[in-house]
């Protein structure tokens, strides 16, 4: 579905990602795993058309979408869940899950339906339906940012470190939540520290450390990687 | 019990975000709070440094009520404090960030500064004394003159800690001092916390990863809606039925 | 009691044109997050057109309008593409300045391509209507009416439609708004627009009550700053009824107090209101 | 060759230059233009410090430097004080506006700020220009009298009034220099990265932005009122907005927050501006989008660009050098 | 004072005249014009150059923009002495003229004055050359005509100017004293008012017969206007600054100035140069010219028989003294004012005439 060959991507002179070849396949979860400023949030970042790749290609359904605006990726169905949530502080709950579903506003019925079903995810978003967006805790505000990507009913949906900053119980919840969206059809691409929830839920995982990728492999083949164990896991 | 709050109370509008606590911190000890998000966590630290004015409550710290002390004044007695969101100065080098830290405690104004006295020149010695202390406390010697943003994340939180540190409290207020950081460098972060607490510091620290705070913690605090619901021992809080519920749950998640 | 209708209805006039050029000042502030200095030479530049339109082109003056909303709104386009995209990411001190450099171009292109001298724009709404007492003429009856309707359309657009509200959307976080499939280029090429059509109505509903300058964009562009923070930057309905307060406390002011200190009083008002609300009367107070 | 060309010779040529310059230069109108550079650019710092260093845009800066030049109009013209003696007071009258204005005005920040002291300075135009029974409106100051001779020199000459105008902005830029690199600089550097931040440090933010508001309006009167001696006739326009405008143009094309950029940026403008008077009307044309150019360009203005490009030659120096080697400047 | 030779040529030798006005900012268009005139008599000079102490010279302008702002003119002048050698710079505004008289003596340069401020010359400075008549000439009659055309109650709206409140200052005492009455004071602000409706409401609440207004023509001419819609019909006072003829083309017709008294327009004046200086200037700038233009044409004539007088044409003194001489000596055919002598303070004598509009036509009158 999703393959990046040779991607490289830099901020002014400095090389954040160099190299980096991913594939994903549909109805996958597949998890990024790496230190801090290892390149996950760039790599998603060039994926989502905020930043020009520098060299290498990103091929959606068969398209090259490597320096596409933002707006054309999302219309061809890739939504990202940034890391800062990047939401609307002074917009309602309710019009920021409005605005998620700004590609498909000619389809009022779809609309209605996403938001029931983001409502039924995240009940406490309904609670606070009037709220300012600005208003809400750390934690509210992530689900919010993830059910505003929803709206947008996505193909493909990248997740960059969902669970930061977020209460066990709300982790917990919220990796079921992305285990749910996945087995009703949306292709997830996560990227994450909380390597051991990360990978008990997805397909494969790629680890990266200073802007390349060092290993990939299935779930089970990292979860028994002892270098990996070790760094990402936790003893 | 270095520091008090009595039934403290914060309201923002309509919204209570911190309802009727009353907690002890506990001196020279790892004081955490936990509970979930929009609990009040943050907020509460908000008002005991002053940041915020509490709505109701009285905080008490070595017997003085300091309730009402603009957030300085509190610096100034000895109580610092990160924030949950690290932010510093990304042009300027981790020396010249963590320089200032001192500054609470030095004289000099600006007729020191128009014509250098000796006090000034004292002063700033000491402000450099300071830094370079703090910096190799916490690690950061080797980075000392390296701009800010072209350093790590896990070395931005550490220069956090140092700046707090520089300011020479008997408290530290730290909020999610590990919050984006991976297992590996948060146990190197827990153990810079506990190299502080052994220095004889009193810590009261805000965090989401229960393994750390369990093995960190001497006293713990749980906030949910704002209000207090449990307090107590490590053990005491993981067997806490109410606290289970609202907040920890029973998966292996809580890595 | 005759006095004070009459005043009242001086002050709608001439507030309704600062709730205008105000609406386009607060707009875009939205997307840039500055105070536009160069506004107020949108403002003389819509005047120019129109009356270019009549005089030269003989066009009629609801037609020439039409022409000056679309020049001054590609003019208003091109300030954003040329200028403020390329300095969206440095710090707003920058984009201040730049805007000076702007203004100052503009005013010398108009002095070079229209004169220095005052000109004047002949309307078909000349008659003096009188009602109730009232001495009103045509053109304020309709200043008046025209700022209202475009206000309420412009309320209805950016609340009810989704494309209104990519606008404030994007005024919140413009890499959210990318996440979520708007195009920003095009939404701030749009707000440019609308900013500049509303300077452009501004100019040409104001000029036959007044002339035609070079400088009489800074009859207007100060006083809107002071609507815009008294609204509450960014905040549309602060911009339109900050505007008509200005308008009142200036008719009221000059006969009640003093027509010398009348423009003392706005900025005098401004004041006030900050020093005891930092924010702006309809700010709402974010984290 | 790099070694001669360090920060401090740099720095003595040029005041050797500004020195000798009066034997060099045949024309005196040269004279002229650099002693008003060099007041305004003491204007400029002003503004520098509080915006460039703190983080407060202050646009009321032409007022306070009109308050400066009345301050010794109206001292020596109508209060028959000496010229020395005004010249003492004038600077201090506006700081002591300056404190009651800042008490309001610092409650409010960044946009807010900017527009509160734009309209602040508004005010204070209108104040001059309309009460005329102090300041004679419109009218303007007529008849201010040039600096009194201190012993045997006096201060007729251009070429006296110059060195006596260098005198005063060496000061300043020392006095300048020190305040930035001093604890209390760095207090004010820590406010303009996060005020609750410092506030957290135990620095009261209060006081500081304070002392950096009343110090800058100081050095914004201390330039009105050599302004006023030098030019001796006064206007209210000297008090309008465009006069912020100008110095705010002159500190954001030097660099603001540097040191150097006041210097740079005032220096240029005004003789880049001497030079398209040939233009006449239509120099905006010219300047206008270069101004806008340079800002595109170098947002932190010439210095800032200049900084940026030796800090990268710099880093790639140093990677060759091995690190111990390397000194903090 | 600087006589380089222009070019190849080697005959003729130059003589700078500054000029120091706004040709930027607000009041652009006053400084065109007054520069226009300038200009015009520059060329026409030149074409043939003049002769003084057997030497043949040109004249070349050179003009400076100081934005109405004396500070600038300041900075002008310094420079137009310094660079140009200028004996004479031409200011067209009372605070540049200040500026400028704060050190023209020492300078050693002559200020030719456009501004009928009287202060400029009552300050004893020695070099400077008023050119337009004061205004405290047409107080009386103006304030004579109003009163006995329209009534006793004037409501006074002058411009918020120096000017403007000098006039106000003159012509209210000298109204009461004749038994008139001050209904209503305020000033309007051109440059910052957009509508003159709220001022006007309030001054005609009082009843007045008589409006004194002025400024620029044009927004003169609106205020006459709007006073018009809302149903004023006495007279108007026009300061001199305003011109009646420019003022109509606003109003498109005498009608609305029914009753105004102000100076007579330059397109109506009947000296010996006027009518040829009038076809001149149109053809040239394509519009009517105004009594700024038609001063600053004469001036230059004026100076340049001056230097031809004093045989000299760098010394500002000697300038200054032979400018009695210079309009003497002025051709008949540059008379576009008749201006008979120069007062010891440096105030050119001008023939005080006015002109009021009568059933919708300029009808002009003689003072005195
Ligand atoms: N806007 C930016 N400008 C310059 N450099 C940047 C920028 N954003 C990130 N970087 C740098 O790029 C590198 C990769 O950062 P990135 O954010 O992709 O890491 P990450 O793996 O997502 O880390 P984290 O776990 O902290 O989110 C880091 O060295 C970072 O400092
Ligand atoms: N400045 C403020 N204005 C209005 N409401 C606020 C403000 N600060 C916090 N709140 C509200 O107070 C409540 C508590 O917020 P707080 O930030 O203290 O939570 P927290 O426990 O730190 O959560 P998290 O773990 O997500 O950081 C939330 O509902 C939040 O929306
Ligand atoms: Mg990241
Ligand atoms: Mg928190």
């Amino acid at each position: 579905m999703l393959s990046i060959m040779g991607l490289t991507a830099k901020y002014g002179k400095y090389t954040s990602i160099k190299e980096v070849n991913i594939e994903v396949i549909k109805g996958e979860i597949v998890v990024l795993l790496g230190a801090n400023g290892a390149g996950k949030s760039t790599t998603f970042k060039t994926i989502s058309g905020l930043l020009k790749p520098a060299a290498g290609e990103i091929i959606f359904n068969d398209e090259q979408i490597g320096g596409k605006q933002p707006d054309k990726i999302v219309e061809l169905g890739i939504v990202q869940c940034a890391e800062d949530r990047k939401l609307f502080p002074q917009m309602s709950v309710q019009q920021n899950l409005m605005m998620g579903a700004y590609v498909h506003r000619r389809n009022k019925g779809q609309i209605k339906q996403s938001l029931k079903e983001v409502n039924e995810l995240f009940p406490i978003l309904y609670d606070k339906r009037e709220d300012a967006a600005g208003s809400l805790s750390g934690g509210q505000q992530q689900m919010l940012a993830i059910g505003r990507a929803l709206m947008a009913k996505p193909k493909l949906m990248l997740l960059d470190e969902p669970s930061i900053g977020l209460a066990p119980l709300i982790v917990e919840q919220m990796f079921k939540s992305i285990e749910h969206i996945n087995r009703e059809g949306t292709t997830i691409l996560l990227a994450e520290q909380n390597a051991n929830a990360a990978l008990s839920i997805a397909d494969k995982g790629y680890v990266y450390e200073n802007g390349k990728i060092v290993v990939h492999g299935s779930s089970a083949e990292l979860f028994s990687n002892e270098e990996v164990r070790k760094a990402y896991i936790g003893a | 019990m270095i520091l008090q709050t009595s039934q403290l109370t914060k309201k923002f509008g309509g919204n209570v975000a911190v309802k009727d606590v009353s907690f002890s911190i506990q001196q020279g000890k790892v004081n955490a709070i936990i509970g979930p998000n929009g609990a009040g966590k943050s907020t509460f630290f908000n008002l005991i440094t002053g940041i915020h004015p509490p709505t109701e409550g009285q905080i008490f710290y070595k017997g003085e009520e300091i309730t009402k002390y603009p957030a300085n004044k509190i610096a100034e007695l000895g109580l610092a404090r990160t924030f949950q969101t690290t932010n510093l100065f990304e042009r300027a080098t981790v020396f010249d960030n963590v320089v200032v830290g001192h500054r609470l405690r030095t004289k000099s104004n600006l007729f020191d500064a128009i014509f250098r006295t000796k006090r000034l020149k004292r002063e700033e010695e000491t402000c450099k004394e300071k830094a370079l202390e703090v910096l190799d406390f916490t690690g950061l010697s080797n980075v000392s003159d390296q701009l800010v943003a072209n350093i790590s994340q896990e070395e931005k939180k550490r220069v956090a800690f140092a700046l707090a540190l520089a300011t020479e409290p008997e408290i530290v207020f730290l909020d999610e001092p590990t919050a984006g950081v991976n297992p590996d460098e948060t146990e190197e972060l827990a153990l810079l916390i506990k190299k502080m607490a052994e220095k004889g510091l009193t810590v009261c620290l805000i965090e989401h990863k229960m393994q750390m705070i369990m093995s960190l913690a001497d006293q713990i605090m749980v906030l949910n809606y704002g209000e207090k619901i449990a307090e107590g021992t490590p053990e005491e809080i993981k067997n806490n039925e109410e606290v289970i519920k609202a907040y920890l749950g029973g998966g292996s998640a809580s890595a | 009691m005759e006095l004070l209708l009459q005043q009242l209805f001086n002050g709608l006039t001439i507030g309704s044109v600062y709730s205008l050029v105000a609406l386009g000042l607060t707009l875009v502030y939205g997307i840039l997050h500055i105070p536009n200095f160069a506004h107020g030479a949108l403002y003389m530049v819509g005047g120019y057109i129109t009356l270019m339109m009549m005089t030269n082109a003989g066009l009629h003056y609801v037609l020439a309008i039409v022409v000056s909303i679309i020049v001054v709104g590609l003019l208003s386009v091109l300030m954003e593409r040329l200028v403020f995209h390329p300095l969206r990411d440095s710090p707003p001190i920058q984009d201040k300045v730049a805007a000076i450099g702007i203004l100052l171009f503009l005013e010398a292109l108009a002095q070079l391509l229209w004169g220095a001298d005052y000109r004047q724009m002949p309307t078909p709404f000349g008659e003096v209507v009188n009602v109730f007492g009232l001495t009103l003429t045509l053109q304020r009856i309709i200043i008046v009416a025209a700022a209202i309707a475009v206000m309420i359309f412009l309320y209805w657009f950016l609340k009810k439609t989704f494309i209104g509200s990519t606008i404030i959307a994007m005024a919140q976080n413009r890499e959210g708004a990318a996440l979520v499939g708007i195009n920003t280029n095009k939404v701030a090429i749009l707000t440019f627009f609308i900013a500049g059509a509303l300077a452009a109505i501004g100019a040409s509903l104001t000029s036959p009550i007044n002339l035609v300058f070079p400088g009489m964009g800074h009859l207007v562009i100060l006083k809107a700053f002071v609507i815009i923070i008294i609204g509450g930057m960014g905040s549309i309905p602060g911009a339109i009824l900050g505007g008509y307060i200005l308008g009142f406390t200036e008719s009221i002011g000059a006969t009640y107090i003093s027509s010398d200190y009348k423009d003392i009083i706005a900025f005098v008002l401004l004041i006030i209101i900050l020093s005891a609300k930092p924010q702006g009367i309809f700010s709402k107070g974010g984290a | 060759m790099m070694k001669l060309l360090n920060k401090r010779n740099i720095i003595l040529i040029l005041i050797l230059l500004a020195v000798v310059f009066p034997f060099i230069n045949q024309n005196q109108y040269y004279l002229h233009i650099l002693t008003l550079a060099f007041i305004w650019t003491i204007a400029v710092y002003g503004l520098n410090l509080l915006a460039g260093f703190t983080g407060y845009l202050s646009l009321a800066h032409g007022g306070f430097f009109a308050i400066g030049a009345y301050g010794l109009g109206l001292l020596t013209v109508k209060g028959g004080l000496g010229f020395w003696l005004s010249f003492l007071l004038a600077p201090l009258i506006t700081m002591a506006i300056g404190l009651v204005i800042g008490l309001f005005a610092l409650r409010t920040k960044e946009h807010f700020f900017a527009i509160y002291t734009l309209c602040v300075g508004y005010i204070i135009y209108l104040v001059i220009d309309k009460w005329e029974s102090l300041t004679e409106g419109v009218r303007g100051l007529i008849g201010i009298p040039a600096p009194e001779p201190i012993g045997p020199i006096t201060f007729t000459t251009p070429i006296a009034q110059y060195y006596l105008t260098l005198v005063i902005f060496l000061l300043v830029v020392l006095i300048i220099y020190r305040i930035v690199h001093s604890l209390t600089g760095r207090t004010f550097i820590a406010i303009r990265n996060s005020e609750e931040l410092a506030l957290s440090l135990g620095i009261s933010t209060k006081k500081n932005k304070l002392l950096s508001f009343v110090l800058s309006t100081f050095f914004a009167g201390l330039a009105g009122a050599m302004y006023a001696g030098f030019i001796r006739f006064i206007g209210p326009e000297i008090a309008y907005t465009t006069i912020t405008f100008d110095l705010l143009t002159y500190m954001i094309v030097g660099g603001i927050g540097t040191l150097a950029g006041p210097i740079v940026g005032t220096f240029l403008i005004l003789i880049l501006s001497q030079n398209l008077q040939f233009l006449q009307d239509y120099r905006m044309l010219i300047f206008g989008p270069l101004l806008t150019l340079l800002i595109i360009f170098s947002p932190r203005g010439i210095v800032g660009f200049i900084l940026l490009h030796y800090s990268n030659w710099k880093t790639k120096k140093r990677m060759t050098i091995p690190k111990d080697q390397v000194k903090e400047g | 004072a600087c006589s380089q030779s222009s070019g190849g040529s080697g005959e003729e030798k130059v003589v700078n005249i500054g000029y120091s006005g706004p040709l930027s900012g607000a009041a652009a268009f006053y400084g065109e014009n007054t520069l226009n005139g300038l200009k015009m008599a520059v060329d026409e000079i030149n074409k043939e150059g003049f002769e003084v102490e057997g030497e043949k010279y040109k004249l070349n302008l050179v003009s400076l923009d100081d934005k109405y702002m004396p500070n600038e003119t300041a900075s002008n002048g310094k420079r137009l002495v310094q660079e140009n050698k200028t004996p004479i710079i031409f200011s067209p505004h009372s605070g540049g003229i200040a500026a400028l008289q704060v050190f023209n003596e020492m300078d050693n340069f002559l200020i030719v004055a456009y501004s009928s401020e009287p202060d400029i010359t009552e300050r004893g400075n020695k070099l400077t050359v008023r050119i337009p008549p004061s205004y405290a000439g047409y107080i009386e009659p103006f304030s004579t005509y109003a009163m006995d055309r329209f009534g006793k109650k004037m409501a006074a709206l002058p411009p918020v100017t120096q000017y403007g409140k000098d006039w106000a200052e003159a012509i209210i005492p000298y109204w009461e004293e004749n038994g008139g009455e001050v209904v209503h004071q305020a000033s309007i602000d051109f440059s910052k008012d957009t509508d003159f409706f709220t001022i006007l409401t309030n001054a005609l609440k009082q009843d007045p017969d008589v409006l004194f207004i002025g400024g620029a023509s044009e927004p003169t001419a609106k205020v006459a206007m709007q006073a018009r819609e809302l149903g004023f019909d006495g007279g108007f006072i026009i300061m001199d600054q305003a011109k009646l003829d420019e003022m109509k083309n606003v109003t498109q017709s005498y009608d609305v100035l029914e009753g105004a008294v102000g100076v007579t327009p330059l397109i109506h004046t009947e000296y010996p140069g006027t009518a040829e200086f009038i076809d001149k200037y149109r053809e040239l700038y394509n519009k009517d010219p105004g009594s700024e233009a038609g001063y600053h044409y004469l001036a230059t004539y004026v100076l340049v028989e001056a230097m031809k007088a004093a045989g000299n044409v760098e010394d500002a003194k000697l300038i200054r003294e032979h400018i009695q001489a210079g309009l003497d000596q002025l051709p008949e055919d540059k008379k576009v004012y008749e201006i008979p002598s120069v007062e010891d303070d440096g105030g050119f004598v001008n023939l005080i005439r006015m002109a009021t509009v009568e059933d919708g036509e300029i009808v002009l009158k003689e003072v005195d």
